[in-house]
């Protein structure tokens, strides 16, 4: 893997104020507790559904999220959960949707990462097909420069999902078109089990920028600040009018696909070097301690107040009750009012 | 926002569709979309349409032709070959709050379109609330010798994946009416043109734009006693032709033009076999989990105490539509399969 | 192309998906379905497998566990996330002589692979006379709260494109066997899986490489008086469950396994209704012109001197499936659902 | 356009012997006549169904084509006919398929250039779907490895298929499993109506085989022996195993998409540019004139033959009956024999 040397690193420049610089350790931090309570849950099958952790990959999550602005747009997959809660995701409503409950985005509908917050966060609600959101992404992305808005479509896969015919399109559309959207690239060097010699045949997915016409990059996704100094170039360049941007953000993939998978395929000193060397969240939090920007006080309290909400929202979730069954059939249509009303909160119960 | 005033005369580069209608002011099925197309254009701003060279071609059967002149490139959008992203652009701008109406060249091509189709725009609502306004519309069916690929009726497949609406209209009237529909309609409709009868039906179309016809709702075309014909799209026609034949034998054939196939209109169906007591079902979709299967199965449920004879069905088999015109036509449903079939349920 | 010896105790890489029965011999549907993978590939090396990560972790489900240690990359071949050419690849290979079964690592994700699948695998033979001897496989079918990306059931579609057989069986004897047969046909063969039965059903199932059991036969699962039952996949298990109630109740219900969807086995569905004239059609597929449609449908059509009550069906209403148990036991038919509907129909 | 001068002609070399030289005159000159005869029949109403002109292109075709060997299978689209007469189809079938005939390749089951010959020519019945057949070229390719058979798959699509989600995942595969397979582009400017810049964002599609880390080459479509020498270099690079390869042929589609299409937004000066300096047919003629390898009488003499085969096949396609109406279901399933036995010819009429 060659990946550069972190930029931010060497010039031990700061590109954001202390403040921004400590909420990132937050997302990053909360992103980590949270995958791996969840894990946890899951594991002693307390947690109904499936979960696809992003552990190892909070640099890019982070990073690539945490350049949009709040009106612009995010299309990400089932293992973008991280990005999504950087977005504005609020972590009560996340949780009662793991738990298949009404307050949970999809209002019991979907489950786990398959989640999305239009109105609020401005993110795509997930779905499975790989990269079904990309051609989305390049909707939005027009609406935003037909009408002069200065907003940002960003949308993420894996390094597997370029495979994918999709992927292609969406690329070429955009940049037919000129769209302001940033094109991001989770390459956590796995797709399930397959590497990433068996997904594409040259050495990076960022060179593929070329065969489009636009500008891309690799990064060190392991390392959330240079991810985001990309991420933020590249959205100014879109919201400037500048066009797509390909990024490639490369970190490993620490856990399996999903919770069922030992992922016992990737190799065993691949993923001990990567967690001991280059964890996106000790990293970070040992550079904020050494520039001085947090003290161990002030992590230890991000960490509290981070195992505080998640006991709230893990609350919340087992508070709200499912959806009613009679409402099976609700919300399709626009004219049934469902989704403009207050849900029915009569529930009922898994047993059914 | 406002509407367009009436430009007399022959139809142009930026002129309105109303210029193609005939002498004595009858539109074509064609025209009739076309009317439709603009006048909602005319209305809204939101509304756009996308779809392979339909702007500076005008579209491979010219349905918009002058709109590019008309409304601009901004509105009119001549795209890649790529009907995934046709439908994604449309869906993700949809989500932006714009009314994309994106053409594909033949319906047979949606089939390349089809996860974008089924996966979001069919099933987006409902996990997520937000409404999407999109419109699919293509000329589908056969009957025009262009075989496989060209001849398509794919609505078994979409009016299945739930969450869209699914329109084949037979008249230029319903086609104007419902088309205007579908674009105001919040939810996704798929509107499947005929390409049989595109230019062969003509009537007088309304010029009121704001005269709709309601989706979901179908229309008994003609009246009649003994057999009930239930059907849609260029099978409305010979299906009237099949009754006027018949009447001059004595049996008296009604037949329901179902107009939108998903969500059926069952309650116009019923009312019919209540009368009638008999039903043939006749689809040009593929006969095997046809929507004849679906009429019939509905009318076999829901009419069971009412029907005098088993519910017919007359569909072509389930393969490619052959070119070869001896092929073709024994593998669409003719006008005299359609009589010998309403005469057997009546001597039943 | 002989067959492997059996290896006893458990299987591990390169061992025999028969090291995996219980103690007592028996197989679950999943074993059932490696084993008929396993032994066709010993058959005959034309036969080779494909699929989104089948072979150094031996698939989503672990169906092919083993078989890259024992066929090699040659023979088992993980492959990009790109279901067009997974299809593709597929046919290519099979003009040439191959003899593919592609995995798809959920049902869902045919949807992805719809236009290779529909427009070049179900038409190619009828225009051009070569033979594409290709499986599609896959897990399908919800009940297991994966939502609406891991739970659909896809047959309406493909059943409907004509040119391909499609298989949906219940039982691990009938999975094996049918497996068999779909390998050696020289026609695309979609094979539908159901994940809820995978590990949840074990039978006895042949030994014999050779044990056939053939495309297109349905079969009376459980004989009765009253009232025809006509399903397939999980809902069958359902059906017998409400059957088995309904006995001690009084009631005699007929639980016929279609197995194959499509060309769909008539006779015996029909022989069925002559006999009870009542007819119950239950499908996990949804209702709207679902498979539960084309059966109630024939039914109606063909069987209709013979019905005493209206041919009733159940299955789910067309929209994703939902994630929330309550949800999903709400949308997918239940024991006491068809066991409601039985009554009705014997009380008619 | 800036395709390269042409090679062969600036060394003044001839890399075939005199009779292969001819050869590819005399499939040249086939394609003119049989598509300006054919649209002439079809503008006076006496051909039914469609026609897709590769005048302009036979450059295109017939290189791509002559490169390949017997054992070599095509995949081509609708407009590639010449392709498929070069690789060998007989004309007086592919005439019986335009009349609908059952002498036609696909009995009367699909028309015009929906064609193919698999046992005999190697080619792909061709399908409208852009580009469908590109996936399917894969397995073919595969297979051909696999047995260690020295065969190579050659498929062709046009500027505008290039967009599809499909090219990009064929080209993909066969590169992360170096696969025997020549992936051609008749880069005719137009897709239908929609111009090069409207499809793709790079200036050429030939560097887009950077993408997939395999060689790529565009080269003058109007000059066969261009086409024909880089086309024969991917062919044998592919049978030696050195994987695939990407060949952009341009040229310009001189008619309309189809039979009803006058083209009117392709530039007059364009047109009438190609059509005085840069005819495939003309030049290619008058070059193997100067160089002696025909004189006038050979190509009079060609021209004849050409036209008395066209009639042949026209008198022929005239005779063949149309297929049995009753037999419109059959060779759906292989069981059922049909495509095993003749075909019954007790035909019917077009008034049914
Ligand atoms: C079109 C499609 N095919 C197959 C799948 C099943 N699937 C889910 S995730 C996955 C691997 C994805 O790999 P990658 O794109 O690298 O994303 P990651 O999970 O590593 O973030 C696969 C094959 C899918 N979701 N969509
Ligand atoms: C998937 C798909 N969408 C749309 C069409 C309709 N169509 C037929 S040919 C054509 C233009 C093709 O252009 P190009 O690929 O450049 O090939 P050319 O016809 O110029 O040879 C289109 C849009 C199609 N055949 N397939
Ligand atoms: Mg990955
Ligand atoms: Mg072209």
């Amino acid at each position: 893997m060659a990946t550069k040397v972190h930029r931010a690193a060497k010039a031990d420049a700061r590109p954001l104020p202390d403040e921004r610089l400590k909420e990132i350790l937050y997302f990053l931090k909360l992103a980590r507790y949270f995958d791996e309570r969840m894990e946890a849950l899951y594991r002693q099958g307390r947690l109904p559904g499936a979960i696809y952790s992003g552990r190892g990959q909070e640099g890019t999550h982070v990073g690539v999220a945490y350049a949009l602005e709040p009106g612009d747009s995010l299309f990400p997959t089932h293992r973008d959960l991280t990005a999504q809660l950087t977005k504005g995701l609020d972590l009560k409503r996340v949780m009662a949707q793991f738990w298949g409950r009404i307050d949970g985005y999809t209002r019991g509908r979907d489950g786990n990462s398959h989640i999305g917050d239009w109105y609020g966060a401005k993110t795509f609600t997930v779905m499975s097909h790989l990269p079904i959101a990309y051609p989305v992404a390049v909707g939005a992305a027009w609406a935003y420069k037909r009408r002069g808005e200065p907003h940002v479509a960003m949308a993420i896969c894996g390094d597997g999902a370029t495979s994918n015919g999709r992927w292609h399109e969406a690329l070429n559309w955009s940049a037919v078109f000129q769209l302001p959207v940033v094109w991001v690239v989770n390459n956590n060097q796995y797709a399930y089990s397959t590497p990433n010699e068996r997904e594409f045949p040259v050495p990076t997915i960022a060179e593929r920028a070329a065969a489009y016409g636009m500008p891309g990059v690799r990064v060190d996704g392991t390392y959330v600040l240079e991810v985001y100094e990309a991420a933020k170039e590249a959205v100014e360049r879109a919201r400037q009018g500048g066009g797509p941007s390909l990024i490639e953000s490369v970190s490993l993939r620490w856990r399996g696909h999903a919770g069922h998978d030992p992922a016992t395929y990737v190799p065993k000193d691949l993923l001990e070097r990567y967690m001991a060397e280059r964890d996106p969240v000790r990293t970070y939090e040992e550079q904020l301690l050494a520039w001085g920007v947090v003290t161990k006080e002030d992590v230890a309290e991000l960490q509290a107040r981070i195992e505080r909400e998640f006991e709230e929202g893990h609350e919340f979730a087992l508070a709200s009750p499912f959806p009613e069954p009679g409402d099976v059939t609700k919300g399709l249509w626009v004219e049934d009012g469902y989704w403009r009303s207050e849900p029915g909160r009569g529930g009922g119960t898994e047993a059914g | 926002m406002t509407t367009a005033t009436v430009e007399a005369g022959a139809a142009g580069h930026g002129a309105e569709p109303r210029g193609k209608r005939t002498e004595d002011g009858q539109a074509t099925y064609l025209v009739a979309i076309a009317e439709a197309l603009w006048e909602e254009m005319e209305r809204d701003d939101r509304v756009y349409l996308l779809g392979e060279d339909i702007g500076v071609y005008g579209g491979a059967f010219k349905v918009t032709e002058g709109f590019l002149d008309r409304f601009g490139p901004d509105r009119v959008i001549d795209t890649p070959i790529a009907e995934e992203t046709i439908v994604g652009m449309a869906v993700g701008s949809a989500m932006e709050g714009f009314r994309p109406v994106a053409e594909f060249q033949y319906a047979d091509f949606m089939s390349s379109g089809f996860d974008e189709i089924t996966t979001v725009l069919a099933r987006y609502h409902y996990r997520s609330g937000v409404p999407l306004p999109v419109v699919l519309r293509g000329p589908s069916g056969g009957g025009v010798r262009a075989s496989s690929f060209h001849s398509i009726n794919p609505e078994p497949w979409f009016a299945h994946a739930g969450g869209i609406k699914v329109i084949c209209p037979a008249f230029p009237a319903d086609a104007k009416g419902l088309l205007k529909s579908a674009i105001r309609d919040d939810n996704p409709v798929m509107f499947l043109e005929h390409k049989w009868i595109y230019r062969r039906i003509k009537e007088p179309v309304p010029d009121d734009p704001d005269a709709l016809e309601p989706i979901s709702v179908a229309r008994v075309r003609r009246e009649g006693r003994d057999v009930s014909v239930i059907t849609y799209g260029a099978m409305v026609h010979k299906a009237l032709e099949a009754a006027e034949e018949l009447e001059r034998a004595g049996i008296s054939a009604e037949v329901v033009d179902l107009r939108t196939v998903y969500p059926l209109d069952e309650e116009t169906v019923l009312r019919s076999i209540e009368k009638t007591s008999r039903a043939l079902v006749v689809s040009e979709s593929y006969r095997f989990v046809g929507i004849g299967a679906e009429v019939a199965a509905t009318i076999a449920e829901k009419a069971f105490e009412h029907l005098d004879a088993p519910v017919a069905r007359l569909s072509p088999p389930n393969l490619p539509v052959p070119f070869s015109p001896t092929l073709e036509d024994a593998f669409l449903p003719q006008v005299a399969d359609i009589r010998t079939a309403i005469e057997r349920l009546s001597a039943w």
